[in-house]
C-alpha cells in the first residue's frame, strides 16, 4: 500500500515539473493528465476512492479537455521561446525552494502519525456533503453558476 | 476749583476728537481755532487751578482695572513739581500752536497737524499729571506715537520717514526698560502708585528699578547712548521741533527722575551714572552743536547737552535746579527754535547757517528775538532767565565736587560758544541770500511774548524751589565764549563718536540679516518634513504597482515566505 | 445655549437655500440669524448649563455651559460674525448661499467649541469648524488656494487626531480608576493620573492647541491661509479659531493636566517667548500686507501661551484680554488689507507707498491699528501685554525681560507696515477710492471697542477672573 | 498506512512546484495550468488530513476546492481568450496598463 503511495508520489512530481517546463502546451497538458492520475492513485492509497474518482473525472477529465479546446482555438504556437531565458527561472525557483523547505519544516515537525487506512466511503461523504456541509454545497453551486455566467459572458465575441 | 485738573489734559484731547472725527467739515480757520484754542484753555484752566493750589491733592476718574492687589488708576496728581510742568507745557503749547497757525497755513494737512499737536500735548500733559507710573507710561507712549506722527509729517519724503521711525524705535528701546522696571515694581512692591510706590521703595532693590527707570529716561530725553534719533528728528516742522524740545518729550525723562527722586536716593550708583550721562552728552551735545551746518540741528544738538546738564542736577541731587532750568529752557529753546522758524521761513526753507548771513536788518524782528533766546542760552547774567537756573546748578555742582562743577562750567562755555557762533553767522556779515521776510502777527506775537518769558522767567517764583542767584565764574566763562564764537565763524568739522554708524554696524544691518535670512520662514521645514516623507512614500509604493501579474504573485508569495518564517522561527 | 447654536446651524442652511431668491437673501438670513443669536447671548437666563444625555452607553453627554471666558468669546465671535457679513457684502459675489452657510457654521463651530462640558462635543464643534473654514478658503480665497486650505487643513486635522487619542485615554483611564466612562469635563476634572500618561496625554492636547494657537514652529499653516482666505475668512480665521487654541489651553490643559501643565509651563512659556521674537522678525521681513499681519499673529498669540502658562492670575487676565483684544484689531488690519486689495488688486506692499495722500480715512484708520498692533497703551492690546508680561515677570524675570525686547520688534515691523502702505511718496496713477461709509462703520465699532478694552477693561477682566479655568 | 507527514510534505512539494510555474512561465495558459496544480496540491492536504483522522470532512473539503477550481478554470479560460482576441498575445506581462 505505502510502496504504491511513494511510487505514485514520486510520479506526481515528476510529471508536475515536467508540466511546469514543457514549452509546448499541448505536451504539459499531457504531463498534467499524468499528475492528476497519479494523484488519483495517492487518492486511492489515502482510502479515499470517490475522490480519486472524481479526480480522473473532473480534473484529467473535464479541465484537461478545457485546456485542450483553448489551446487548440488559439493555436499560441511557442511564443514563448523567445520570452523565456534560464536566467527568468532563478528568483521564482529560490523563493519556492524557500517556501517548500518552509512547509515541510512545518509538516515534519509535528508529530507523525499514521492515517488510519479506513476508507471513506462515497456514502459517508455524501452524507457529510448534504448533512453540516449544506451551505457550502449551496454556495459552490453559486460559484459555478457564476462561473458559468462568467464565462458565457467573456468568451462572446463583441 | 481743583476739580478741574482733568480739563488739563481733557481738553486738548477734546480738541483732537474734534479735529480727527469732525474736522472733515470744519474750515482752515475753525482748525486753527480748535486746535489753538483747546490748548489756551487748557492753559487757562491750569492757571485756575495753580491759583488755587495750596497742597498736593489726586483727582480719580475711575479705577482702569483691578488684577488683584495691583489696581492702578485713571487719576491725576497735582503737586509743586506737576504744577511747574502743566504751566510751562500748557503755556508754551499754546504760544507754539499759535505761532503754528501762520507757519503752517497753506499746508495740506493742516487738520492733521493740529489734531496730532494737541493729541501731543495732552499726552505730554497726561505723563505729568498722572497719578501711578502705568497711567504715566500711557503718557509716555503717546508722547513718542506723535513725535513719530509730527516728525514724520510730511510723510511723503522717505527720509523723514526714516527719521520718525529711529526716534519712535530707539525711544522704545528706552521705554522696554522702563516697562520692564513697571514689571519689576509691581513684582517687588505690588503697585504702582507714585507716592505708595516711593514710601515702600526702601523695602526693594532700589537700584534695579531705578537703573530700569533711567532706561526709559536716557530714551526719552535723547541722552547718551540713546540720542541718535534728537538730530534727525528736525525732519519735523519747525513748531514741532520747538514743542518736542521746549516744553515736552525730550523733558520727560527728567520729569520722570524728578518724579522717582525717592528711588534715586535710595541707589546712588544709579544716581551718580544719571551725573555721568549727564554730564557726557552736556560735551557731547555741545561738541556737536559746534559742526553743524543746519540751523535746526544746531539747536537739537543744543537741546541735547541743555537736557544733559539737567541730569547732571538730577544726579546730584538737585532736582528743584533741574526743574528750574527745565522752565528756562523751555521758553528759550521754544523761542529760538520759533525764531530760526521764522528765519528759514523767509529764506524761502533755506536750513544752512553758511548760506545766511547778515539778517539783522531784513528780519529784525527774528534777530531780536534770536539774540534774547541765545542771551538766555548762554546764561547773560541777571537779565536773562537761563542766569539763573544755570548758576542754581553750578552752585549745586560745587557743592558736590570741584570736578563736577568744571565740567558743567566747559558746558557753559561750549553753549555760549555754538550759540553765539550761530548769531554771528546768521545775523551778521554780509547777505547772501535773497529775503523774503513774512510778517503774521501770529508769527511775531508768540515769539515776542516767549522773548519777554526768556528774559524775565528766572524771576517766576516756582513752588519746587527757591533760587538765590549770584554772579559767579560761570558769567565770565560765558562771557568768554560769546568772544571765542566771534572768531569761530568758519565751518568747522572734527571727528566725534559715530554713534549712528556704530547702532548701524551693531544692530540695524544684523538685524536686516537676520530678517532676510528667516524673512522665508524656515520652520516650513517642518510642514516640508512630513511632505517630503508622505510623497517619497507614495513615490516607493507605486514603484510596486507595475501591472504586472507574476511580480505581485511574488510578492504574494514574499509576504507568505516571510510570515512563515516569522511563525516557525520567532 | 441651544438656540444660539440652533439660530446659527438653520441660518446657515436656510441662507444656502435662499441663495436662489437673490443675492441679497442670503445676506439678510445670515444677519438675522447671528442677531437672534446675539439676543439669545444677552439674555442673562441662558447662562445656565444643558446637560442631555446623548450616546449614555459611551457616557458622552450634550453638556452645554458657560461661565465668563466663555461668555466673552461667544460675543466676540457674534461680533465677528457680524462684521465678517458687512465686509464681505461687496466681496464675495459667487455662491453667495453657499458662502455664508460655511461660514455660519464655522461660527456655529467656533461657539460650540467655547460652550462644550463634554470633551466628545468639544472634539465634534472642533472638527465642526474646521471643514467649512477650509471651503472658505478652497472656495473664495485668492492665490494658491488650494494649497493652503489643505495644508491648514491638515495641520488641524492631523493634530486634531493627537487630541482625540488623548481625550479617549483620559476617559479610558477615568474609567479604570473610577469604573464608569464619562467624557465629561467636570466629572474628568481631577482624575488621578500617573506622571508619564499625564504627560502623554497633555502633549496630545497641547498638540492640538499649540497648532492652532498658532505656537512656533507649527504655525506655518497661518500666514499661507491668511493670506488666501477672502477677508472674511481672514477676519473668522485670525479673530476666534486661533482663539479656539487659546481657549482649549485654559479650560482643558490647566485644569486638567495641573501637575503635569506647571512641569510644561518653562517649555511651553519658552515657546511662547520664541513665538513673539520670531514672528516679530519674520513678519518685518514680509512684502505681502496680509502676510505680515498673520505674522504679527504669530508674535500676539505668543503673549497668550506666555501668559497662559505664567500660571499667574495677572498673567491669565492678560492673556485672555490679548485674546479679546487680539479678536478685534488684527481682523481689523485683515478688513482693511481686504479693502486695499479690492482696490488695488494687489497685496504687495512694494506697490504701494504714499496712500495716505489719496485716502486720509482709510489712513487714519490703518494708523489706530497698527498703533494697536504695537501695543500702544490707551488701546486693549497693551493693558493685555501689559499684564501678561507683568504676571510673567512675577514668575520668570528673565523671560519677561525676553518677551518686552519683542515690543520693540513689534515697533519696527508696525512702522514699517505704515511707511510702505500709506507714507512715503506717492506713486502717480496709484488711485483709489476711500473707505466706504460701509466699512468707516464696521471699522469704526472696531476702534470704539479697542479703546474701551484700553481704557475701561475691568468689565472684561471681572469676567474672566470668575472663569473656570486653572488649578 | 501511510505517514500523514509524507502525505503532506507530497502536498507541499507539488504547490512549491505549481508556484514555481505560476511565477516563471509567461504564457497564460501555464499559468493557469499551474494554479490547478497548486489547487490540486491543497486538496491533497485535506485529504491526507481528513485521511488522518478517518472523517469524511477532508473529503468534503476536496469537493469544494474542486468547484472552486472548475469555476476558476472556466472563467480564467474565457479571460484568456477575451485578452487574446485584445492583445493577441498570450504574455501575461503584456496585461499590465493597471500599473501604478
Amino acid at each position: 500500500m505505502s510502496a504504491t503511495f511513494y511510487v505514485a508520489g514520486a510520479v506526481a512530481i515528476a510529471s508536475t515539473a515536467m508540466v511546469i517546463s514543457r514549452r509546448d502546451a499541448v505536451h504539459a497538458l499531457l504531463y498534467l493528465v499524468v499528475s492528476f492520475l497519479s494523484l488519483a492513485t495517492v487518492f486511492l492509497t489515502l482510502g479515499a476512492p470517490f475522490i480519486a474518482a472524481l479526480e480522473v473525472i473532473l480534473y484529467a477529465g473535464a479541465i484537461v479537455v478545457l485546456f485542450v479546446f483553448v489551446v487548440t482555438m488559439l493555436n499560441p504556437g511557442s511564443q514563448e521561446t523567445q520570452w523565456r531565458r534560464p536566467r527568468a527561472w532563478i528568483g521564482p525557483s529560490i523563493l519556492t525552494l524557500v517556501l517548500a523547505g518552509e512547509l515541510v519544516v512545518v509538516m515534519a515537525r509535528g508529530e507523525a502519525p499514521q492515517t488510519g487506512g479506513a476508507v471513506t466511503t462515497p456514502r459517508e461523504a455524501g452524507l457529510a456533503l448534504f448533512g453540516p456541509y449544506l451551505l457550502g454545497v449551496e454556495a459552490a453551486s453559486m460559484l459555478l453558476l457564476a462561473g458559468l455566467v462568467g464565462a458565457f459572458h467573456l468568451g462572446r465575441k463583441t | 476749583m481743583q476739580d478741574l485738573l482733568w480739563l488739563v489734559p481733557g481738553l486738548p484731547l477734546l480738541g483732537f476728537l474734534v479735529l480727527s472725527l469732525a474736522g472733515g467739515r470744519l474750515s482752515r480757520p475753525a482748525m486753527a481755532a480748535v486746535g489753538t484754542g483747546s490748548v489756551g484753555a487748557s492753559a487757562m484752566v491750569a492757571t485756575l487751578v495753580a491759583l488755587g493750589f495750596h497742597e498736593p491733592f489726586r483727582q480719580v476718574l475711575w479705577e482702569w482695572m483691578r488684577v488683584g492687589e495691583f489696581a492702578p488708576t485713571i487719576g491725576f496728581r497735582l503737586d509743586a513739581l506737576s504744577l511747574v510742568m502743566i504751566l510751562v507745557i500748557t503755556w508754551v503749547g499754546f504760544l507754539i500752536h499759535a505761532y503754528s497757525c501762520a507757519f503752517m497755513a497753506g499746508d495740506a494737512g493742516y487738520r492733521r497737524f493740529f489734531a496730532i499737536m494737541n493729541l501731543f500735548v495732552a499726552a505730554m500733559l497726561t505723563l505729568v499729571l498722572a497719578d501711578n507710573l502705568l497711567f504715566l507710561y500711557l503718557g509716555w507712549e503717546g508722547v513718542g506715537l506723535c513725535s513719530y506722527l509730527l516728525i514724520g509729517f510730511w510723510y511723503q519724503d522717505p527720509a523723514n520717514g526714516r527719521a520718525a521711525r529711529k526716534a519712535f524705535i530707539v525711544t522704545r528701546v528706552g521705554d522696554t526698560a522702563f516697562a520692564i522696571g513697571l514689571f519689576f515694581l509691581i513684582a517687588q512692591v505690588g503697585t504702582l502708585d507714585i507716592e505708595e510706590a516711593m514710601t515702600r521703595a526702601g523695602s526693594i532693590s532700589a537700584a534695579t528699578a531705578a537703573a530700569l527707570l533711567l532706561g526709559g529716561a536716557v530714551g526719552k530725553s535723547a541722552q547718551i547712548p540713546l540720542q541718535v534719533w534728537l538730530p534727525d528728528a528736525m525732519a519735523g516742522p519747525t513748531p514741532v521741533s520747538a514743542l518736542i524740545h521746549a516744553a515736552t518729550m525730550v523733558t520727560a525723562g527728567v520729569y520722570l527722575i524728578a518724579r522717582t527722586q525717592a528711588l534715586f536716593a535710595l541707589a546712588p550708583v544709579v544716581q551718580t551714572m544719571v551725573a555721568v550721562i549727564g554730564a557726557a552728552t552736556l560735551l557731547l551735545g555741545g561738541i556737536g552743536a559746534l559742526a553743524q551746518r543746519d540751523i535746526k540741528r544746531v539747536l537739537a544738538y543744543s537741546t541735547m547737552s541743555q537736557i544733559g546738564l539737567m541730569f547732571l542736577a538730577l544726579g546730584l541731587g538737585a532736582w528743584p535746579a533741574a526743574i528750574f532750568h527745565f522752565m528756562t529752557h523751555a521758553f528759550f529753546k521754544a523761542l529760538l527754535f520759533l525764531a530760526a522758524g521764522s528765519v528759514t521761513l523767509s529764506l524761502h526753507h533755506e536750513h544752512d547757517i553758511f548760506r545766511m548771513g547778515g539778517l539783522w536788518k531784513s528780519l529784525p524782528i527774528s534777530f531780536a528775538t534770536f539774540l534774547i533766546g541765545a542771551a538766555s542760552l548762554s546764561g547773560m547774567p541777571f537779565v536773562t532767565a537761563g542766569f539763573f537756573s544755570k548758576e542754581s546748578i553750578l552752585g549745586s555742582a560745587w557743592e558736590r565736587g570741584v570736578g563736577w562743577w568744571s565740567v558743567a562750567l566747559v558746558g557753559v562755555l561750549l553753549t555760549s560758544l555754538y550759540i553765539f557762533r550761530v548769531v554771528f553767522i546768521v545775523f551778521f556779515g554780509e547777505a547772501k541770500t535773497s529775503v523774503a521776510p513774512r510778517r503774521d502777527v501770529l508769527l511775531t506775537l508768540p515769539m515776542v511774548a516767549l522773548a519777554i518769558l526768556a528774559l524775565v522767567g528766572g524771576w517766576i517764583p516756582i513752588p519746587v524751589g527757591v533760587f538765590e542767584p549770584h554772579v559767579g565764574v560761570a558769567s565770565v566763562v560765558s562771557m568768554a565764549g560769546i568772544v571765542i564764537a566771534w572768531s569761530l565763524r568758519a565751518p568747522l568739522a572734527f571727528p566725534g563718536v559715530d554713534f549712528d554708524g556704530l547702532y548701524e554696524r551693531a544692530f540695524v544691518r544684523p538685524f536686516l540679516r537676520l530678517a532676510n535670512a528667516v524673512g522665508r520662514d524656515p520652520a516650513d521645514a517642518v510642514s516640508f518634513g512630513p511632505a517630503w516623507a508622505a510623497a517619497t512614500a507614495h513615490r516607493l509604493a507605486s514603484a510596486t504597482q507595475t501591472g504586472s501579474l507574476r511580480w505581485y504573485a511574488a510578492g504574494i508569495v514574499f509576504g507568505g515566505v516571510v510570515l512563515l518564517a516569522v511563525v516557525l522561527w520567532w | 445655549m441651544v438656540v444660539i447654536l440652533g439660530a446659527l446651524l438653520l441660518g446657515g442652511l436656510l441662507a444656502w437655500v435662499a441663495e436662489r431668491w437673490g443675492e441679497v437673501w442670503p445676506r439678510g438670513v445670515a444677519l438675522m440669524a447671528l442677531a437672534i443669536a446675539a439676543a439669545s447671548s444677552l439674555v442673562p437666563s441662558w447662562r445656565g448649563e444643558v446637560a442631555w444625555p446623548w450616546i449614555p452607553r459611551l457616557g458622552v453627554g450634550f453638556h452645554l455651559a458657560v461661565d465668563g471666558l466663555s461668555l466673552l468669546l461667544v460675543w466676540l465671535a457674534l461680533f465677528l460674525g457680524f462684521v465678517s457679513v458687512v465686509v464681505s457684502w461687496r466681496e464675495i459675489k459667487e455662491r453667495v448661499g453657499l458662502f455664508h452657510f460655511n461660514l455660519l457654521w464655522v461660527l456655529a463651530g467656533v461657539i460650540g467649541v467655547f460652550l462644550a462640558a463634554d470633551l466628545m462635543l468639544f472634539y465634534l464643534f472642533w472638527e465642526l469648524m474646521l471643514i467649512p473654514m477650509a471651503f472658505l478658503i478652497l472656495v473664495w480665497g485668492y492665490g494658491d488656494r488650494v494649497r493652503s486650505a489643505l495644508k491648514f487643513f491638515i495641520f488641524t486635522q492631523a493634530s486634531g487626531l493627537a487630541m482625540l487619542v488623548s481625550i479617549v485615554a483620559l476617559a479610558v483611564f477615568h474609567a479604570r480608576t473610577t469604573g464608569r466612562l464619562s467624557f465629561d469635563l467636570m466629572e474628568l476634572q481631577g482624575t488621578p493620573l500617573s506622571q508619564g500618561a499625564a504627560r502623554w496625554v497633555m502633549f496630545g492636547f497641547v498638540a492640538a492647541f499649540a497648532v492652532k494657537l498658532p505656537a512656533v514652529p507649527v504655525h506655518t499653516w497661518l500666514p499661507d491661509a491668511h493670506t488666501d482666505a477672502p477677508t472674511a475668512g481672514s477676519v473668522v480665521l485670525a479673530g476666534l479659531l486661533l482663539k479656539t487654541g487659546a481657549y482649549g489651553l485654559l479650560r482643558f490643559v490647566v485644569p486638567l493636566f495641573p501637575q503635569a501643565a506647571a512641569e510644561a509651563a518653562p517649555i511651553l512659556m519658552g515657546v511662547g517667548v520664541a513665538g513673539i521674537l520670531y514672528g516679530a522678525v519674520v513678519a518685518f521681513a514680509q512684502t505681502d500686507f496680509k502676510r505680515l499681519v498673520a505674522y504679527t499673529s504669530v508674535a500676539h498669540m505668543g503673549f497668550v501661551l506666555l501668559g497662559i502658562f505664567a500660571l499667574n492670575p495677572m498673567a491669565r487676565q492678560g492673556a485672555v484680554l490679548q485674546m479679546i483684544a487680539h479678536g478685534i484689531s488684527t481682523p481689523a488690519l485683515f478688513i482693511i488689507a481686504g479693502a486695499l486689495q479690492a482696490r488695488l488688486h494687489t497685496r504687495d506692499l512694494r506697490e504701494m507707498g504714499g496712500l495716505w495722500a489719496v485716502a486720509p480715512r482709510m489712513g487714519a484708520v490703518a494708523l489706530f491699528f497698527i498703533v494697536a498692533t504695537l501695543g500702544l497703551p490707551g488701546l486693549g492690546n497693551f493693558v493685555a501685554e501689559f499684564l501678561t508680561l507683568a504676571g510673567t515677570f512675577q514668575m520668570r524675570a528673565w523671560m519677561a525681560a525676553v518677551a518686552a525686547a519683542g515690543v520693540v520688534g513689534a515697533a519696527i515691523y508696525a512702522l514699517s507696515l505704515m511707511q510702505r502702505s500709506f507714507h512715503g511718496p506717492h506713486r502717480e496713477g496709484l488711485v483709489m477710492s476711500d473707505l466706504s461709509v460701509r466699512e468707516v462703520v464696521v471699522l469704526g465699532v472696531m476702534m470704539a471697542v479697542l479703546v474701551g478694552l484700553g481704557l475701561v477693561p475691568q468689565p472684561v477682566l471681572d469676567l474672566a477672573g470668575g472663569a473656570h479655568v486653572g488649578p | 498506512m501511510i505517514s500523514t507527514t509524507h502525505g503532506l510534505i507530497l502536498a507541499a512539494v507539488l504547490f512549491a512546484l505549481g508556484l514555481t510555474g505560476l511565477l516563471a512561465r509567461r504564457d497564460v495558459i501555464f499559468v493557469l495550468m499551474s494554479i490547478e496544480i497548486m489547487m490540486n496540491a491543497a486538496g491533497l492536504a485535506f485529504v491526507v488530513a481528513g485521511a488522518r483522522w478517518g472523517r469524511p470532512d477532508g473529503q468534503v473539503m476536496f469537493l469544494f476546492i474542486l468547484a472552486t477550481a472548475a469555476a476558476e478554470v472556466s472563467v480564467g479560460l474565457a479571460l484568456i481568450l477575451a485578452l487574446f482576441r485584445r492583445a493577441r498575445t498570450l504574455d501575461v506581462d503584456a496585461a499590465n496598463r493597471m500599473r501604478g
